[in-house]
C-alpha cells in the first residue's frame, strides 16, 4: 500500500463562485498542483471532504460531471461552521479537498435507457454530475426527462442550467414549486414533486429513475414510481449521512452494516429497502 | 515463528526493563497515578505496578491516542501551506504489561485502520510499538475474555508474553520478531525453559456465552425491545467507548493558533446523542436505544462481517468504568439467552 | 423502605404513574438506577449508603419521558436537583410524584415542591469537614503549585462528558462546549481542551449546582472536578450569600444584589 | 535586553468606558500604548471564555471595565457582570490563574484621567509581574506536543 497520509488534502484554489439560491453556492476549484490534477479521477455520484483550512471538514458530492475534465465543483447550502466559512471565501481563495470517495452511479449500465431525473430542493447537486455526464454522452441514451421540484422559486438552485435544459429538445425539464412558492411569472408547474410526477406519468418502460431529495420526498415519490410501474432496481437514489473520514474509518455514517461512505452514496432502491432506518 | 519458551527469573525482570529503557526505547507501563492505574511514561522499573486487574485506559492509545495531529497547517494571504504528519518521528515504543485482552485489541483496531485504505499514521505506530504482555492471574467479576475467543494467558497480539509461575519466576514466551528484538537486548535474561504448566497459573474465566451466539442472536434481534430495556439507564457519555481497546470512531477538528493550526483527529463515541447528528437537525440514531444497539452490533456484527474480526476482546473496562453500571457481559448474556 | 414500595405500588396499579424511578440492585454489589412499570417489580427497589447516583438527570431525559409520568424515589440530593429543575422550569409539579427517602428508609411524602422545598430547610446545603479541608488544602498552596495541580489533576481527563451526563443540572441539548460558530472550547482533550472545558462547566453550574458529586462519582479517571463546583458553592455562601436551590429567586447569577461586594473593582 | 512590554487586552462597555477611553485621548492625556481595546454593548456581555482565550493568544494582563453601578445603559448589565466576576475572580485564583493581571473598574464616559490611569497601573504591575506564560503554555500544548495518551 502506498504510505501517504490519507487525511491531508489537496489544496484546491477557488476558481469561480456562483449564487445559486439564498445561502447556496457553487465553487468551481482547481487543484494548485498541476501533477495532482492529472492523476485525479473521478466517476458520477462520489463526494468528497471539502475543507476551510482553519475550520474543518465538511461532506458533499462533487457536482460537477467527469466528462469535465480539469476542476470539479460542489454545491453546498451554509449551515454549519463548515459551510459558513466556506460561504466567506472569495474567487482565489485556497481550500482543501480529499476524495473521491464511495461508489458510482451505474451509468455505464444504463446504456440505451431513457433516464428520468427526479430532484428535490438543494438534492439537484448530487444529481447534477450524472445529468452533466449523461447529456454530455447524450448518444448513449433515449429519452432524459428531468424534474425538480423546490419550495420556491428563489430556492431553485442551477438556474442559467435549468434554462440550458429548458432550452435542449433532447431533454424533457419539468420544474415545479410548492403551493405559494410560485411568484407571477412563474411558468412551471405548482405542486409538490409525487403529484407533479403522477400528473407528467413519464414511461417506465426501459427507463431508469434517479431521484434524490429531502426524505419526505423520497417517501411519497417511491410509490408513485412503483405505480408508474419502475421497479425498485431501475430506482437510484443517493444517500447522506453524517461523515468525518469518507473511508470508514469513523464510525458515524453506516446504516446498520452498509457504510454510506464506502457502500454508497448511490443505492438502488431494493438495496435501500434492506437498508435499517438508520439514514 | 513458532512461540520459544524460556525462564525469567523475577530478579531478571528490572534488568530486561533497564536494558529496554537503555536502547532508547521510549517505555509506557502501568504506573499507580494519584485516582487510577494507567499506561505512562516511567522513569524506572520502581514505578511499575503489577497490582491491576487492567489498567482503567486500555493501551490503545500508543497507535491511537485522543488527540492526534494529522497535519499542521499555516495560512497566509497566498494560501495555504501543509506541513505532512512526519511518520519518521514516530518513536520506537514499548508497550510493558499489557494484558492478554489488550493485546488482543490491536487486532480489530488494525483491521478498521487499514479497511481498504490505510492509515499509515496508525499503521506505523503500531509497527513501531513492542507489547510485552503479561498474563492474568486475577479476574474479576467484568472480565469475559473467555467469552470472545480470548482467555487469560493468550499469546495473541503480545510481542513477548510473560506468565508468572509459582516459583514467582516467569514463563517468557518470545512471540514474534519484535519479541525476538527485546530477548537480543539481553539474551542472558532467558533462561531454559521451566517445566511448569503455563494454565494452572492464569486466572480463571467462566465463559458465559459465545461470540458467535451473539453474533446470530443480534442479527435477528436488530428489531427487538431488548435494546430500549437494555438502554434505558444509559446516560450517553462516551466513557465505554474511550476505555475500550478496540473503540476507534474519532471526530476530525481544525484547531487554529492565530495564521498556524492542526487538523487533528480526537476519540468520540457512537453513545454521544451528536454523534450522528446532521447540520439539518435530523438524526439517523435519535435515541440512545438506537445509539446502543450500534454499539453491540458494530462490534458483534457488522465488524465481523465487514473486516473478518469481533470488537470485543472482553477486558470489561466498559462495565467497570460506567458511570450507570451498564454492564456489558450482563446485557450479552441475556442477549445470549434470548 | 417497605412503606416507600407500597406507595410505589399503590401509584403504578392505581396507574397514577406509569413508571418508579428508584435504585436496585446492580452487579458487583453497586446500586443501580431502576426503572420500574410493574408492580409486581417494586420488590427489586433497595435504598442504601451507596446509592449516591443522583436520579434527577431521567427526569429531563426524553427517552425516560416516553415512558410516561414517573414517581422518583428522592434522597436529599435528588430532592435539591428537583427544586433546581423546577425553578428552571425543567420539569412541573404535575408531571411527577416524589417519594422522598430518608437515610433509615423511611418514606417522606410531598404533595408539592413548595414542601419540598420548606423539608429541604432542615438539610442546609453546606460542605462537610472534610470537603472545607480539601478546598482549604488546595487554596493553601501557592499560585504556582495550584495551576501546577490542576493542570496535572485535569490532563488525566478524556473527555468522555461523564460529568455531564450524569449531572441533573446539566439537561441543554447542545452544551456550550459543542457550540461551534464560534468554537469557544476546543473539542479535543488536550490540556487546553480540559482546562476550559471543566472552567467552564463550573461557571455553567454556579449557583445551580446541588452538589451531589454525580459527576465526580461518573468520573472514570477519578478526577476531583466537584471540588471546582464546592469552591463555587463556598464561595457564593460566602461572598454573596446563597443558601440552596430554591423556587422563590432567581438564580445566582441572573440576579444580583445592588450591594454586592466590588472590594476587587477599581 | 529590551525591557519587556507588556500585552494587555482591555474589554470595555461601548457607553461608558469605550467613551471614557476616548474622552482620554480627546483630551491629549498620554497613556500606555500596550493595551488593545475590545468594545462590547455593556460588560453583562463580557464572557469569561473572552479572558482565557485573551492568556491562551498570549496576553499578559487583562482589564475589564464598564459603567459606575447605577449608570448601566442597559439597566442592570455591570450588576450581573459584576456578580460573574466574584464568581470568576474565586475560581481563577482557586486554579492557579494569576488573578493579578486581571484589572476590573468602572470609568464612566467622564473619567478620561482615570482610564489613563487605569491602563498605566495595569501596564505597571503586569510589567513587575513579567511575561505570563503558564496560560499560553496550555494553550501551545499542541505546538510541543508530538504524541499524548
Amino acid at each position: 500500500m502506498e504510505e501517504k497520509n490519507i487525511y491531508k488534502p489537496y489544496l484546491m484554489r477557488v476558481e469561480k463562485i456562483t449564487l445559486e439560491a439564498p445561502g447556496v453556492r457553487t465553487f468551481r476549484l482547481k487543484f494548485e498542483n498541476e501533477e495532482e490534477a492529472n492523476a485525479f479521477e473521478f466517476k458520477a455520484g462520489q463526494f468528497g471532504e471539502y475543507s476551510v483550512i482553519g475550520e474543518g471538514e465538511s461532506t458533499f458530492c462533487i457536482a460537477s460531471s467527469p466528462t469535465r475534465k480539469g476542476y470539479i465543483e460542489c454545491t453546498y447550502r451554509e449551515a454549519g461552521r463548515v459551510t459558513s466559512a466556506l460561504a466567506k471565501c472569495e474567487e482565489g481563495d485556497v481550500v482543501g479537498f480529499r476524495g473521491p470517495y464511495g461508489n458510482t452511479f451505474p451509468i455505464d449500465e444504463w446504456k440505451g435507457k431513457s433516464l428520468l431525473f427526479i430532484a428535490g430542493g438543494i438534492a439537484l447537486p448530487p444529481m447534477r454530475c450524472v445529468i452533466w455526464n449523461a447529456l454530455d454522452t447524450r448518444e448513449n441514451f433515449k429519452d432524459v426527462t428531468i424534474l425538480y421540484g423546490a419550495k420556491n422559486v428563489g430556492d431553485l438552485v442551477y438556474k442559467n442550467e435549468l434554462a440550458d435544459w429548458e432550452a435542449r429538445p433532447d431533454v424533457k425539464l419539468i420544474t415545479t414549486v410548492d403551493p405559494g412558492g410560485q411568484t407571477p411569472d412563474w411558468k412551471g408547474e405548482v405542486g409538490f414533486v409525487p403529484a407533479v410526477l403522477e400528473k407528467a406519468a413519464p414511461s417506465s418502460e426501459n427507463t431508469v429513475a434517479i431521484v434524490c431529495g429531502p426524505p419526505i420526498m423520497i417517501k411519497f415519490t417511491l410509490p408513485v414510481l412503483e405505480k408508474l410501474g419502475f421497479t425498485e432496481d431501475t430506482i437510484y437514489t443517493t444517500l447522506e449521512n453524517r461523515m468525518k473520514c469518507g473511508f470508514g474509518k469513523c464510525g458515524r455514517c453506516n446504516c446498520g452494516p452498509v457504510y454510506v461512505c464506502k457502500d454508497g452514496p448511490v443505492f438502488s432502491y431494493k438495496q435501500l429497502k434492506a437498508l435499517p432506518d438508520e439514514y | 515463528m513458532t512461540i520459544e519458551k524460556y525462564l525469567v527469573k523475577k530478579t531478571s525482570l528490572p534488568v530486561l526493563f533497564d536494558k529496554i529503557k537503555a536502547s532508547g526505547k521510549v517505555v509506557k507501563a502501568p504506573k499507580k497515578k494519584s485516582h487510577t492505574t494507567d499506561f505512562a511514561d516511567v522513569a524506572s522499573f520502581s514505578e511499575v505496578t503489577d497490582d491491576y486487574i487492567v489498567t482503567t485506559q486500555s493501551a490503545k492509545s500508543v497507535a491511537f491516542p485522543r488527540v492526534e495531529k494529522l497535519f499542521n497547517y499555516v495560512k497566509s494571504k497566498d494560501g495555504v501551506q501543509i506541513t505532512d504528519y512526519a511518520l519518521n518521528a514516530i518513536p520506537e515504543v514499548v508497550m510493558w504489561g499489557v494484558r492478554p485482552c489488550d493485546a488482543a485489541g490491536f487486532d480489530p483496531l488494525n483491521a478498521i485502520f487499514t479497511w481498504d485504505i490505510n492509515d499509515v499514521i496508525f499503521t506505523t505506530k503500531l509497527k513501531k510499538t513492542t507489547i510485552i504482555g503479561f498474563s492474568c492471574q486475577n479476574a474479576d467479576e467484568n472480565c469475559f475474555c473467555t467469552s470472545v475467543g480470548g482467555n487469560p494467558g493468550s499469546t495473541q497480539g503480545s510481542d513477548i508474553l510473560f506468565t508468572k509461575l509459582s516459583s514467582g519466576d516467569y514463563l517468557a514466551e518470545v512471540i514474534s520478531e519484535k519479541g525476538k528484538a527485546i530477548q537480543a537486548l539481553a539474551p542472558e535474561l532467558f533462561e531454559a525453559a521451566p517445566s511448569e504448566d503455563k494454565e494452572q497459573n492464569l486466572a480463571k474465566v467462566d465463559v458465559k456465552f459465545t461470540k458467535e451466539i451473539i453474533k446470530e442472536k443480534v442479527d435477528k434481534y436488530f428489531e427487538s425491545d431488548v435494546w430500549k430495556e437494555q438502554a434505558q439507564r444509559c446516560i450517553g457519555c462516551g466513557t465505554c467507548a474511550f476505555v475500550c481497546p478496540t473503540c476507534a470512531c474519532f471526530d476530525i477538528q481544525d484547531e487554529n493558533h492565530g495564521k498556524n493550526g492542526h487538523r487533528i483527529r480526537t476519540w468520540d463515541s457512537c453513545c454521544f446523542s451528536q454523534f450522528t447528528l446532521h447540520t439539518s437537525g435530523h438524526n439517523p440514531r435519535p435515541t440512545q436505544d438506537r445509539r446502543w444497539r450500534q454499539r453491540i452490533m458494530h462490534k458483534f456484527s457488522y465488524m465481523p462481517d465487514r473486516i473478518n474480526v469481533y470488537g470485543c476482546v472482553g477486558c470489561g473496562r466498559c462495565s467497570r468504568a460506567c458511570p450507570v453500571d451498564m454492564n456489558i457481559a450482563e446485557h450479552l448474556t441475556n442477549i445470549s439467552k434470548m | 423502605m417497605v412503606d416507600v414500595k407500597k406507595k410505589a405500588a399503590e401509584l403504578l396499579s392505581s396507574e397514577a404513574v406509569k413508571v418508579i424511578i428508584g435504585y436496585t440492585e446492580g452487579t458487583g454489589g453497586k446500586p443501580r438506577a431502576a426503572f420500574i412499570q410493574n408492580v409486581a417489580d417494586v420488590e427489586k427497589l433497595i435504598f442504601n449508603s451507596q446509592c449516591v447516583m443522583n436520579l434527577a438527570v431521567y427526569l429531563t431525559k426524553a427517552e425516560i419521558k416516553k415512558l410516561g409520568k414517573p414517581a422518583i424515589v428522592a434522597p436529599v440530593n435528588v430532592l435539591r436537583a428537583i427544586i433546581q429543575l423546577a425553578f428552571e422550569v425543567q420539569i412541573q409539579e404535575s408531571d411527577i410524584v416524589v417519594l422522598g427517602i430518608t437515610p433509615d428508609e423511611k418514606l417522606v411524602e410531598f404533595q408539592s415542591f413548595a414542601a419540598i422545598e420548606s423539608y429541604l430547610e432542615d438539610f442546609k446545603m453546606e460542605l462537610d469537614a472534610k470537603e472545607k479541608e480539601t478546598l482549604a488544602k488546595i487554596s493553601g498552596m501557592s499560585l504556582e503549585e495550584r495551576w501546577a495541580y490542576w493542570t496535572e489533576e485535569l490532563s488525566e481527563c478524556f473527555k468522555c462528558y461523564a460529568c455531564r451526563a450524569a449531572c441533573p443540572m446539566c439537561y441543554c441539548h447542545k452544551c456550550a462546549v459543542e457550540q461551534n460558530k464560534p468554537q469557544w472550547i476546543p473539542v479535543a482533550a488536550h490540556q487546553l481542551g480540559n482546562m476550559e472545558w471543566h472552567i467552564m462547566r463550573a461557571m455553567h453550574l454556579a449557583g445551580r449546582c446541588v452538589n451531589c458529586d454525580a459527576c465526580h462519582n461518573a468520573c472514570p479517571k477519578g478526577i476531583n472536578l466537584n471540588f471546582l463546583t464546592k469552591l463555587m458553592l463556598a464561595d457564593a455562601q460566602e461572598q454573596l450569600g446563597y443558601t440552596g436551590p430554591t423556587l422563590k429567586e432567581g438564580n445566582l447569577l441572573s440576579t444580583y444584589n445592588p450591594n454586592d461586594q466590588e472590594n476587587f473593582i477599581k | 535586553m529590551s525591557e519587556f512590554e507588556p500585552k494587555i487586552v482591555a474589554f470595555v462597555c461601548n457607553w461608558c468606558t469605550y467613551a471614557g477611553a476616548d474622552l482620554t485621548g480627546t483630551s491629549r492625556i498620554k497613556y500606555a500604548t500596550n493595551v488593545k481595546i475590545v468594545r462590547f454593548p455593556c460588560t453583562g456581555r463580557i464572557d469569561f471564555m473572552l479572558l482565557l482565550k485573551a492568556f491562551g493568544e498570549g496576553a499578559d494582563g487583562i482589564i475589564i471595565s464598564g459603567c459606575h453601578p447605577n449608570d448601566c445603559h442597559y439597566t442592570s448589565g455591570n450588576f450581573h457582570a459584576r456578580r460573574r466576576w466574584v464568581m470568576f475572580r474565586g475560581l481563577m485564583n482557586f486554579m492557579g490563574i494569576d488573578t493579578r493581571r486581571v484589572q476590573f473598574s468602572w470609568v464612566s464616559a467622564a473619567e478620561g484621567a482615570k482610564w489613563a490611569e487605569i491602563v498605566n497601573t495595569t501596564v505597571d504591575e503586569v510589567r513587575e509581574l513579567g511575561p505570563y506564560t503558564d496560560y499560553k503554555k496550555v494553550a501551545d500544548y499542541l505546538e510541543t506536543e508530538v504524541t499524548n495518551g
